[in-house]
C-alpha cells in the first residue's frame, strides 16, 4: 500500500459524489472522506513501522518529470491534517442545503485530493500541478456557492484567483530555471544544487511571492478577508484550515532547502514582515464588524507567527511552525463553523446583530469559548504547544522578535474576547437560538477533543515530524 | 503525399456528391474519409521520403502536424451539418472548401519547395477569404471577408516578394538548396531581406503584433464556424509552417532576428491579453486570446533544434481547446445576432455539460494545470529558458496571469448570472465533438509524452 | 535575353520591380476605393513576377518562370474571390469605399 | 502510591469540574455545591498527607507524569514537584478553597447557574494546584494562564451585564500583558540554561552554569517580575483587580484575595535563586511594591464600595509582599501571603455576608449599624480588620511587622513609605468597619426589614477564617520561626531577625501608627458621624483619589483608544489602500485596454499602415541599423 491509494480514493470519491445525485452527495462525500482518513491512518501505521509508502514513476520523459510522491513525517502530518479536517468540513455542511450539492461536494473532495497531492509531491513539477489544481475547486466553491452580492463576490474571488495564480507562476518560472540547472525536478536533486548567491536570491524571491500570497503575509494579504467573508463557510474552512498550510508547508519543504543562503540573508526582513502581520492582523481584527472577517484577520495574525517560525530556520521554529499549522488548522475550522452555526440561526455575520446567545445555548457557548481560548493559545490546548515553540525559537534568534510575536497573546485575547463578548454574552437575545444539532456537535467535539488531547500530549506528533524536519535542516544549514 | 491526394480527392468527391444529389451523405462520407485519411497518415509515421522532385517531403514533422490538422478538420466538419442547416443546399461547397483548405494546410507543412509552400498558403488563404465572406447577406460577414481578403492578399504579396528575393539569391526554390545557402557565408543580403519578408508575411498569418489588427475584426464578422477554423486550423498551420520555414532558412539565426522574435512575442502576448480584457464579444475575445497565444507560439522559434515537440504540443493543446470552446460558442450563439458574453449567462444551470466544457477549454487556454494548455506553456517556457531568454519567460508568466482575468469573466458569467432564456437543444454531434476535443485535451495533459516524444 | 540582362544588369530589374512593388504598396495605403486597391495588389504581384522572371534568366533556371505561372494563377483566383466579396459588399452598402467598412472595431 | 495520591490531589477538582459541567444540572444547586466542595476537600486531604510527609522527611517529592513538549535542546515533562513551598501554598489554596466552596453553597444558592459556578471554581482550584505544584516553568504557566481563565470566567459570571464582561476581559488582557513578560522570561531562561525545571535550574545556577550573562539574567528576572506584577496586581498592571470585584464575592475572596493574586509572589519565591543574581531587579521589585502599597492604600481611603475598599487593600498588601520579596526576605513575604489569605478571605466573605443580607447593596453609604443584626459577621470581620491593621497579637501584626523590619534594615525610605501605607490601611479598614457596622442604618426600609444574620454555611467559614486570622501569626512567631525553618531548604542561608531593641521599637511604632489610623477613622466616622459625600461632590485630591489617579482614563486615552484608532485607520484606509494597489494593476491594464480599443478602429487603411510600418521597422532594424 502506498500513498497513491489515498489520491486515487479521493479522486474516485469526487467522481462518485458527482454521480451520486444531489440527495445523497453529502453522505457519499462523508463516506469517502472518512475512508480517506482511515487509509491515511493505516498509512501512518505502516510508515511508523518503517514500511516505505512512497511512490515514484516516470511520467514525462522530456522534460524529465517523475510522478514522485514522498511520504515523510512532515508530509504525513500534513496529509493527516487534511484527511482529518475533510470529514469534519463535509460534516459541517450537513446543516446547509446547497444547490447542486453533488457538484459542491465533489469539488470539496477534489480539493482535498489536490491538497494532499501538494503535500506529498516530491517532484517540483508534480508539486506545482497539485498546487495549482487546488485553486480551481476553491474558485468555483467561492464563486458559485458564496454569499453576498454576486458582483462583489465575483470581484473578490477573481482577485484571489489571479493574485495567487500570479504568485505561483513566478514559482513555476523558478522551477523551470532550476530544471535547466539540474535536468530534473526531483526534490533531493534540486536541494543539492549548488546555486550562486544571485541565483538563490531570485529563486527565493520567486518562491516567496507564491508563498507570501498564499499564506498570506502582509502586504500580500488583501485577498484574504474578502474571500473568507464571501466564500461559503465550507470553502472558508478549506482555505483557512488547509490551503494556507500549503504555503507554509511549501516554505519548509521547498523554499528553505532550495535557497538557504538567500533565506538567511533575507531572514530578518521576512521575519519582520511576518511579525508585522501578527501585529497588524490583530489590530485590524479588533475593529471588524463581520465575524468571518474578524476570523480572517485573526488567521492573518496566526499564520504570520507560523511563518516567522518557519523563517527562524532552527529546529524549534520549524517544529513549532508545523505544530501550530496543525493546531491552527483545527481551531480555525472550528471557529468558522461556530460562525456558520450562528449564521444558520440568525442569518447574520455582523457581530453587533448577535449577542445574548449564551443564555439560550450554554453548550454551544462553551464549545465556542473553548475554541476562542484555543485560538488565543491558552496552555493546555494544542495551539499553545505550537505557539510556545515558535515564540521560543524566535527568542533564540532575537529577543525582539519574540516580544513582537508575543504581542499576539495580548492582542489575540483582546479581539477574540471582545468578539465573544459581543457575539455571545449580554442580555438574552430575543431571537430563538436552537441548540446545536448532532452533526454540528460532532464537529465541535472532534475538534475540541483533538486540540485538548494533543495540547497535553503532543509527543506523537512531535515524534512524527522531527526526523523529516531534521532532514530539511540538513539542507538549510 | 498520399494524405494530400486523399484529401483532394475527398474534396472532389464531395463536389460530385452534390451533382448526384447525395447531400445527406456528404458529411458522413467526408468524416469517414477523413478518418481513413488520418489512419493513412499515421501509418506513414517514421517514414522519411520525398516526392515529385523534392516538391513534397514527408517526415515525422509533416505526419504529426498533418494528423493534427486532419483531427481538427474532422471536428470542424462534424459541426458543419448543424451550422449550415439553413443553407443545406450549399453544404457541399462549404465542406469541400474546408477540405481544400485542409489540403492547403497539409501542403504547407509538407512542402519541400517554396512553390509548394506558396501554393499551400494561397489555397488556405483563398479558402478562408471565401469562408469569411460566405454569409453573403450579412454586412459583418462581408466586411470581415473584405478586410481579410485585402490584408491577406497584401501579405501574400509581401511573401511572394520575399520568395522572389530568396530565389534571386539562391537560384532555386528547393528547400535543401536554400538551407545550404542560409548556412553559407557568401549569401547575398537579399536573401535575408527575403527571409525577413516571408517572416513578416507569416507573422501576419498567425496574427502577431503589429500585424494582428485584422484578426479581431475578421473573427467577429466571420461566421462562427469559420472563426473556429481560422483560430484553430489556420493559425496552427501557419505556425507550423513558419517554424518549418525558419528551420530551413535560418539555420544560424542572427541575434538580431531572435530579438525581433522576442519583441514580437512579448508584444503579441501583452497586446493580445490586455486588449482582451475589455472585450464583450466572445469571438473578439478569443481573437485577442489567439493573438496572445500566437505570441507564445513564436517563442518556439528561439529554440529551433529542440522545440519541435513543444510547439506541436502547444498547437495541439491550443487547437483542441479552441475547438471545444467554439463548439460551445456556436451552440450558445446560434440564432443570436451577436456573440456577447451575456449570452452565456446561466449556462452553468441551463446546460452544465456545455458550461463545463467551455470552462475546461478556457482553463486550458489560461494554462491551468491538468489541462494541456498548462503543459504546453510550461514546455515552451522550458525551451525558451533553455535558449537563455529569461526575459521572455517572465513576460510569459506575467501575461498568463492577465489572461486569467478575461477567461474567468466568461466562466463567472456562466455560473453566477441568471439565465434569461430556456436552454436550446444541443445537437448530438456537438456533444461528441466537444467532449472528444476536451477529452483529448485532458488526455494529452495527463500523458504529455505521447506527443512530446514524437520528434 | 541573356545579353540584354548582362548589359542592363540584374540590379536594374530589381530596382524596377522594387519600385513597382512600392507603387503597389502606396496605392494600397493611400487609395480608398476597393477596386483600385485590388489593382494595387495586382501591381505588387506583377512586380514580383517581373523580378522572378529576371532572376530566372539571371540564374538560367526555368523554375522561376514556372513560379510566375503559379503566381498568376493564384492572383487570378484571388481576384475572383475578392471581386465576389466586393460585389456582395456593393449590394449591401451601395459603395465600394473601404471607409464604409468600419462596423467591426473596438 | 505517591503518584496516585498526587493524581488525586491534582485531579479531584478537575473531576469535580467535569462532573459539574456535564451533570451539574442533575445534581441540583446544593448537590453541585457539595460535589464541588468535596472535590476540593479531597485535594486538601491529599495535601495534608503530603505536607506531613514532607515536613518530617524534609525531602521534596518529584513525580514525572509524562513527556509534554520536546524542544530542540531540552524537553519539558509534565512533572509535579511537591516541596515545602508548594505544599505550604497548596495547604491554604485547598484549605481556604474548601471553606469558600462551602460558603458558596449558600451564597450562590439562588443563582440559576450554580453548577457552572462550582465547575469554574473547581477548575480554578485545579489550575491553581497546577500552578503551585508544577515542577517546571511551563507547567506553572499552564496553571498561571488557567487561573487567569477562571478568573475571567468568574468575573464575568453574570454575563448578561456587559460591564461585568468588560471587567472580565480587562482582567484577562491585563494578565496577558504580564504573561507575555512571563513567557519572555521563560524563553530567556530556556535559552540560558536549557532547562525550565526548577530543580535543575537551581542546580545549574548554584553550580554557576550559564550565569555568565548577568545582563540577560537580569532581563529574565525583570520579565518574570512583569509577569508577576500582572497576576499580582502591581503598578502599572493593577487596575484590573478592583474591576474584578464584578464577580460574585466568594470569587473575590478566593481568587482575587487569597490565592490567585499571590501567584506572582509564589513565582518569585520559587525562583528566588534567579532573582538573587539580579539585585537591580530586586530593587525595582521593592520600589514597585512599596509604591503599589502606597498608591492603592491612598485610593482605598476614599472608596465607598465595600468590595472596592477590600480590593485596594489587597493591592496594597500585595505591594507590601513585593516589598519583602524585593528585599530578599522571601519567607517574610510568604508569611504575609498566608496571614493575608486568612484575614482577607475572611473580610471578603464577611463583606459577602453583608451584601447578601442587603440583597446586593455594596455601597457603604447605604449601610451602617449592621453590628446588631449580624453579630457573627461583625465579630469575625472585626478580628480580621484588626489583623490587617497590624494590631497585636493578631496574625497580620506579626507578618506585617516582619516586612517593615526587613524594610528598615534594607532601606529606610522604603520603611517610611511602607509604614505610611500601613497607617492608611488601618484607617480605611476601620472606616469600612465604622461605616458598615456602626451608626444608624442608612439603607431603605425594605432592606432594614429583611436584615438578618447569614446562615451557618456562611458563618462557619467566617469563624474558621477569623480564628486563623487571629492566631495564624503563630506559625512564625519571633523566636520560634517555624516557617523560616520549614522553608529554609529553599533559600540560601537567610537569617531570621532577632528580637532586639530595634525590633521592639519598630513594633511599637507600627502599633502606634495603626492606632493613629484607627483613631482618625474613629473621630471621623463615629464621633463626627460623617458619611462620605456623593461621588459628584468630591473635589481636589479627594476627587483624584476617588478616580484612582485617573489611571484607567489614562490607559484608555494612551493605549486603548490609540489602538482602536489604529485599528479603524488600518481597516478603513490601509486595507483599502493595499487592496487598491493590487487592483491598481488591474485598473492600469483596463485603462490600457480602453486606449487599445481606440486603436482597433476598424479602418483597413490604418491596419495596413501598421502592417507596413511593422514591416519597415523590422527590415530597417535587421539590415540598416549598425
Amino acid at each position: 500500500m502506498d500513498v497513491t491509494l489515498l489520491l486515487i480514493l479521493l479522486f474516485i470519491g469526487a467522481v462518485a459524489t458527482y454521480f451520486s445525485g444531489n440527495a445523497i452527495a453529502s453522505k457519499v462525500a462523508l463516506f469517502f472522506s472518512v475512508a480517506a482518513l482511515g487509509v491515511s491512518l493505516a498509512l501512518l501505521n505502516q510508515f511508523s513501522q518503517g514500511t516505505d509508502i512512497s511512490f515514484s514513476a516516470q511520467w514525462i520523459k522530456n522534460p524529465n518529470v517523475l510522478f514522485a510522491l514522498k511520504a515523510d513525517g512532515l508530509s504525513i502530518a500534513m496529509v493527516l491534517l487534511t484527511t482529518a479536517l475533510t470529514p469534519l468540513i463535509v460534516l459541517s455542511g450537513f446543516g446547509n442545503n446547497f444547490n447542486n450539492a453533488k457538484n459542491f461536494y465533489a469539488l470539496v473532495l477534489f480539493m482535498a485530493f489536490a491538497m494532499i497531492g501538494t503535500f506529498l509531491a516530491s517532484d517540483g513539477f508534480v508539486y506545482y500541478i497539485f498546487w495549482e489544481l487546488s485553486l480551481i475547486p476553491i474558485y468555483f466553491i467561492a464563486l458559485i456557492w458564496g454569499n453576498g452580492d454576486a458582483e462583489a463576490r465575483k470581484k473578490a474571488v477573481i482577485k484571489f484567483f489571479i493574485y495567487t495564480f500570479a504568485g505561483s507562476l513566478f514559482m513555476l518560472a523558478a522551477f523551470i530555471y532550476l530544471y535547466q540547472k539540474a535536468g530534473t525536478f526531483k526534490w533531493d536533486v534540486l536541494v543539492g544544487l549548488d546555486l550562486s548567491a544571485t541565483e538563490q536570491f531570485w529563486i527565493f524571491l520567486a518562491f516567496f511571492l507564491a508563498y507570501a500570497i498564499k499564506i498570506p503575509l502582509i502586504p500580500f494579504h488583501t485577498w484574504q478577508a474578502n474571500v473568507y467573508q464571501k466564500a461559503p463557510t465550507i470553502g472558508t474552512m478549506l482555505l483557512s484550515g488547509i490551503m494556507l498550510k500549503m504555503g507554509l508547508y511549501s516554505v519548509l519543504r521547498w523554499q528553505l532547502p532550495l535557497a538557504p543562503n538567500a533565506a538567511k540573508e533575507l531572514q530578518y526582513i521576512i521575519i519582520g514582515l511576518a511579525l508585522a502581520g501578527v501585529v497588524y492582523g490583530s489590530i485590524v481584527a479588533l475593529k471588524q464588524k463581520d465575524l468571518k472577517k474578524l476570523l480572517a484577520y485573526s488567521s492573518l495574525a496566526h499564520v504570520g507567527l507560523i511563518a516567522a517560525g518557519c523563517y527562524a530556520m532552527n529546529m524549534d521554529g520549524l517544529r513549532g511552525a508545523v505544530l501550530q499549522m496543525i493546531a491552527h488548522g483545527f481551531v480555525i475550522v472550528g471557529l468558522f463553523f461556530a460562525a456558520e452555526v450562528i449564521y444558520r440561526r440568525y442569518e447574520t455575520r455582523t457581530i453587533s446583530e448577535m449577542g445574548g446567545i449564551r443564555q439560550q445555548t450554554p453548550k454551544f457557548a462553551s464549545m465556542f469559548m473553548i475554541l476562542v481560548l484555543a485560538s488565543v493559545a491558552l496552555p493546555g490546548t494544542f495551539n499553545f504547544v505550537g505557539e510556545f515553540t515558535v515564540l521560543y525559537s524566535l527568542s533564540t534568534e532575537n529577543m525582539v522578535f519574540a516580544v513582537i510575536g508575543g504581542t499576539t497573546i495580548i492582542l489575540g485575547a483582546f479581539y477574540m474576547l471582545r468578539m465573544f463578548q459581543h457575539a455571545m454574552l449580554g442580555e438574552t437575545n430575543a431571537k430563538m437560538f436552537a441548540d446545536v444539532t448532532v452533526s454540528e456537535g460532532i464537529v465541535f467535539v472532534a475538534i475540541i477533543g483533538f486540540l485538548l488531547f494533543f495540547g497535553l500530549y503532543p509527543k506523537p506528533i512531535i515524534e512524527l515530524i522531527t526526523p523529516s524536519i531534521q532532514e530539511i535542516l540538513v539542507h538549510v544549514k | 503525399m498520399n494524405t494530400l491526394i486523399a484529401i483532394a480527392v475527398l474534396g472532389v468527391i464531395v463536389l460530385l456528391a452534390e451533382i448526384f444529389n447525395l447531400r445527406k451523405a456528404i458529411i458522413p462520407v467526408t468524416l469517414a474519409g477523413l478518418i481513413a485519411t488520418l489512419g493513412l497518415t499515421v501509418t506513414e509515421f517514421g517514414v522519411t521520403e520525398s516526392h515529385y522532385n523534392n516538391m513534397i517531403k514527408v517526415n515525422n514533422f509533416t505526419v504529426a502536424f498533418s494528423s493534427l490538422f486532419i483531427v481538427l478538420t474532422i471536428f470542424l466538419i462534424a459541426l458543419s451539418a448543424d451550422f449550415y442547416q439553413e443553407r443545406a443546399s450549399k453544404i457541399s461547397d462549404f465542406v469541400s472548401i474546408k477540405l481544400f483548405l485542409l489540403a492547403g494546410s497539409v501542403s504547407m507543412v509538407s512542402f519541400g519547395n517554396l512553390a509548394m509552400f506558396f501554393l499551400g498558403i494561397e489555397v488556405l488563404s483563398i479558402a478562408l477569404y471565401i469562408l469569411a465572406g460566405s454569409d453573403r447577406l450579412n454586412v459583418k460577414s462581408n466586411e470581415a471577408g473584405m478586410k481579410y481578403f485585402l490584408m491577406g492578399s497584401f501579405a501574400s504579396g509581401i511573401i511572394l516578394f520575399g520568395i522572389a528575393l530568396v530565389y534571386g539569391a539562391v537560384g532555386s526554390f528547393d528547400m535543401d538548396m536554400i538551407y545550404e545557402a542560409s548556412n553559407s557565408a557568401t549569401t547575398v543580403d537579399w536573401f535575408y531581406i527575403g527571409v525577413s519578408m516571408i517572416t513578416v508575411g507569416m507573422l501576419f498569418k498567425i496574427a502577431t503584433v503589429p500585424f494582428h489588427f485584422w484578426a479581431p475584426d475578421v473573427y467577429e464578422g466571420a461566421p462562427t464556424l469559420t472563426t473556429a477554423t481560422m483560430s484553430t486550423l489556420a493559425k496552427v498551420t501557419a505556425m507550423a509552417t513558419f517554424f518549418k520555414l525558419n528551420m530551413a532558412m535560418n539555420g544560424n539565426m542572427k541575434f538580431e532576428y531572435e530579438l525581433v522574435i522576442v519583441i514580437v512575442s512579448i508584444a503579441s502576448m501583452t497586446v493580445g491579453n490586455i486588449m482582451a480584457l475589455r472585450q464583450n464579444n466572445i469571438k473578439r475575445m478569443l481573437a485577442f486570446s489567439g493573438i496572445s497565444h500566437a505570441g507564445f507560439m513564436v517563442m518556439a522559434l528561439l529554440n529551433l533544434q529542440n522545440a519541435t515537440g513543444s510547439l506541436f504540443y502547444y498547437t495541439a493543446a491550443y487547437g483542441l481547446a479552441g475547438i471545444a470552446a467554439f463548439t460551445v460558442v456556436i451552440y450558445v450563439c446560434k440564432g443570436k445576432d451577436n456573440e456577447n458574453i451575456e449570452n452565456f449567462n446561466g449556462l452553468g444551470k441551463r446546460n452544465p455539460l456545455m458550461a463545463g466544457i467551455l470552462t475546461a477549454s478556457l482553463l486550458s487556454m489560461a494554462g491551468i494545470p491538468i489541462f494541456s494548455g498548462f503543459f504546453a506553456k510550461f514546455f515552451l517556457l522550458n525551451q525558451v529558458l533553455n535558449a537563455g531568454w529569461l526575459v521572455l519567460v517572465i513576460a510569459g508568466v506575467i501575461n498568463s496571469m492577465i489572461a486569467v482575468y478575461y477567461y474567468f469573466k466568461v466562466v463567472s458569467a456562466m455560473y453566477t448570472k441568471e439565465a434569461t432564456e430556456e436552454p436550446a437543444k444541443v445537437p448530438f454531434e456537438f456533444y461528441i465533438v466537444a467532449v472528444l476535443a476536451i477529452g483529448l485535451n485532458i488526455a494529452i495533459g495527463l500523458f504529455p509524452s505521447a506527443l512530446m516524444d514524437l520528434f | 535575353m541573356e545579353t540584354i540582362l548582362k548589359e542592363i544588369g540584374v540590379e536594374t530589374y530589381l530596382y524596377l520591380s522594387a519600385l513597382l512593388f512600392s507603387i503597389g504598396v502606396f496605392g494600397i495605403l493611400l487609395r480608398r476605393n476597393a477596386i483600385v486597391m485590388f489593382m494595387s495588389i495586382e501591381i505588387m504581384l506583377n512586380a514580383v513576377n517581373m523580378m522572378l522572371v529576371a532572376f530566372s534568366t539571371y540564374h538560367q533556371d526555368a523554375s522561376g518562370q514556372v513560379f510566375v505561372f503559379f503566381s498568376m494563377a493564384v492572383a487570378a483566383a484571388e481576384v475572383a474571390v475578392g471581386l465576389a466579396i466586393l460585389v456582395s459588399i456593393f449590394r449591401n452598402h451601395g459603395s465600394v469605399d473601404i471607409d464604409n467598412l468600419k462596423n467591426l472595431k473596438g | 502510591m505517591e503518584t496516585s495520591l498526587v493524581l488525586l490531589l491534582l485531579l479531584a477538582p478537575f473531576v469535580g469540574f467535569l462532573s459539574n459541567v456535564f451533570l451539574g444540572k442533575q445534581f441540583g444547586r446544593t448537590g453541585s455545591g457539595v460535589l464541588g466542595t468535596l472535590a476540593v476537600v479531597a485535594s486538601f486531604i491529599a495535601t495534608v498527607i503530603f505536607f506531613m510527609q514532607v515536613n518530617s522527611t524534609k525531602e521534596a517529592i518529584n513525580i514525572h507524569l509524562f513527556d509534554w513538549i520536546a524542544m530542540g535542546k531540552f524537553s519539558i515533562g509534565f512533572d509535579i514537584l511537591l516541596d515545602q513551598l508548594s505544599l505550604l501554598w497548596l495547604m491554604f489554596v485547598t484549605g481556604i478553597g474548601a471553606l469558600i466552596h462551602l460558603y458558596s453553597i449558600s451564597y450562590m444558592h439562588d443563582d440559576e447557574n450554580t453548577h457552572k459556578f462550582f465547575s469554574y471554581l473547581n477548575l480554578f482550584v485545579f489550575f491553581m494546584i497546577m500552578l503551585v505544584a508544577g515542577s517546571n516553568l511551563l507547567i506553572m504557566f499552564i496553571g498561571w494562564e488557567g487561573v487567569g481563565l477562571c478568573s475571567y470566567l468568574l468575573i464575568g459570571f453574570w454575563y448578561k451585564n456587559q460591564d461585568y464582561n468588560d471587567a472580565a476581559k480587562k482582567a484577562f488582557i491585563m494578565n496577558r500583558i504580564g504573561d507575555l513578560g512571563f513567557l519572555i522570561g521563560i524563553f530567556i531562561i530556556g535559552y540560558l540554561f536549557n532547562t525550565l525545571d526548577f530543580v535543575a535550574l537551581k542546580q545549574a545556577i548554584l553550580a554557576g552554569n550559564g550565569t555568565a550573562n548577568l545582563a540577560l539574567i537580569g532581563t529574565a528576572a525583570l520579565c518574570l517580575f512583569i509577569g508577576a506584577s500582572g497576576k499580582s496586581a502591581q503598578i502599572p498592571l493593577y487596575t484590573w483587580l478592583p474591576d474584578a470585584m464584578a464577580g460574585p464575592t466568594p470569587v473575590s475572596a478566593l481568587i482575587h484575595a487569597a490565592t490567585m493574586v499571590t501567584a506572582g509572589i509564589f513565582m518569585i519565591t520559587r525562583l528566588n535563586f534567579l532573582f538573587e543574581l539580579a539585585p537591580d531587579v530586586k530593587m525595582i521589585i521593592a520600589v514597585v511594591g512599596v509604591f503599589t502599597a502606597l498608591v492603592a492604600a491612598a485610593i482605598g481611603l476614599v472608596q465607598n464600595d465595600i468590595k472596592k475598599v477590600l480590593a485596594y487593600s489587597t493591592v496594597s498588601q500585595l505591594g507590601l509582599m513585593f516589598l519583602a520579596l524585593g528585599l530578599g526576605a522571601y519567607e517574610v513575604a510568604v508569611f504575609h501571603v498566608i496571614t493575608h489569605a486568612f484575614f482577607k478571605a475572611c473580610l471578603f466573605l464577611g463583606s459577602g455576608s453583608v451584601i447578601h443580607a442587603l440583597h446586593g447593596e455594596q455601597d457603604m453609604r447605604n449601610m451602617g449599624g449592621l453590628r446588631k443584626a449580624m453579630p457573627v459577621t461583625f465579630i469575625t470581620m472585626l478580628i480580621s480588620t484588626l489583623a490587617i491593621s497590624g494590631i497585636f497579637p493578631f496574625a497580620g501584626f506579626w507578618s506585617k511587622d516582619e516586612i517593615l523590619l526587613t524594610a528598615f534594615h534594607g532601606n529606610t525610605v522604603l520603611w517610611v513609605l511602607g509604614s505610611i501605607a500601613s497607617i492608611m490601611t488601618a484607617f480605611y479598614m476601620f472606616r469600612l468597619m465604622f461605616l458598615t457596622f456602626f451608626g444608624e442604618f442608612r439603607g431603605t426600609e425594605e432592606q432594614k426589614h429583611h436584615l438578618h444574620e447569614s446562615p451557618a454555611l456562611i458563618t462557619v467559614p467566617l469563624i474558621v477564617l477569623a480564628v486563623l486570622a487571629a492566631i495564624g501569626g503563630a506559625i512564625n512567631l519571633p523566636g520560634n520561626n517555624w516557617l523560616n525553618h520549614y522553608l529554609a531548604p529553599l533559600f540560601k542561608g537567610h537569617e531570621a531577625h532577632h528580637l532586639d531593641n530595634t525590633a521592639y521599637m519598630l513594633m511599637g511604632i507600627a502599633t502606634v501608627g495603626a492606632l493613629i489610623g484607627i483613631g482618625i477613622a474613629y473621630s471621623m466616622y463615629i464621633s463626627k458621624k460623617q458619611v462620605p459625600e456623593a461621588d459628584d461632590k468630591v473635589q481636589g485630591l479627594h476627587k483624584v483619589l476617588a478616580n484612582k489617579f485617573y489611571l484607567d482614563e489614562i490607559y484608555m486615552a494612551v493605549i486603548v483608544k490609540p489602538i482602536y484608532a489604529l485599528a479603524k485607520f488600518s481597516r478603513d484606509y490601509i486595507e483599502k489602500g493595499l487592496s487598491n494597489i493590487v487592483f491598481g494593476f488591474g485598473t492600469v491594464a483596463d485603462g490600457l485596454a480602453l486606449q487599445g480599443k481606440k486603436m482597433q478602429n476598424g479602418n483597413i487603411g490604418f491596419y495596413l499602415f501598421a502592417f507596413v510600418f511593422g514591416l519597415c521597422s523590422i527590415v530597417y532594424y535587421l539590415f540598416f541599423v549598425r
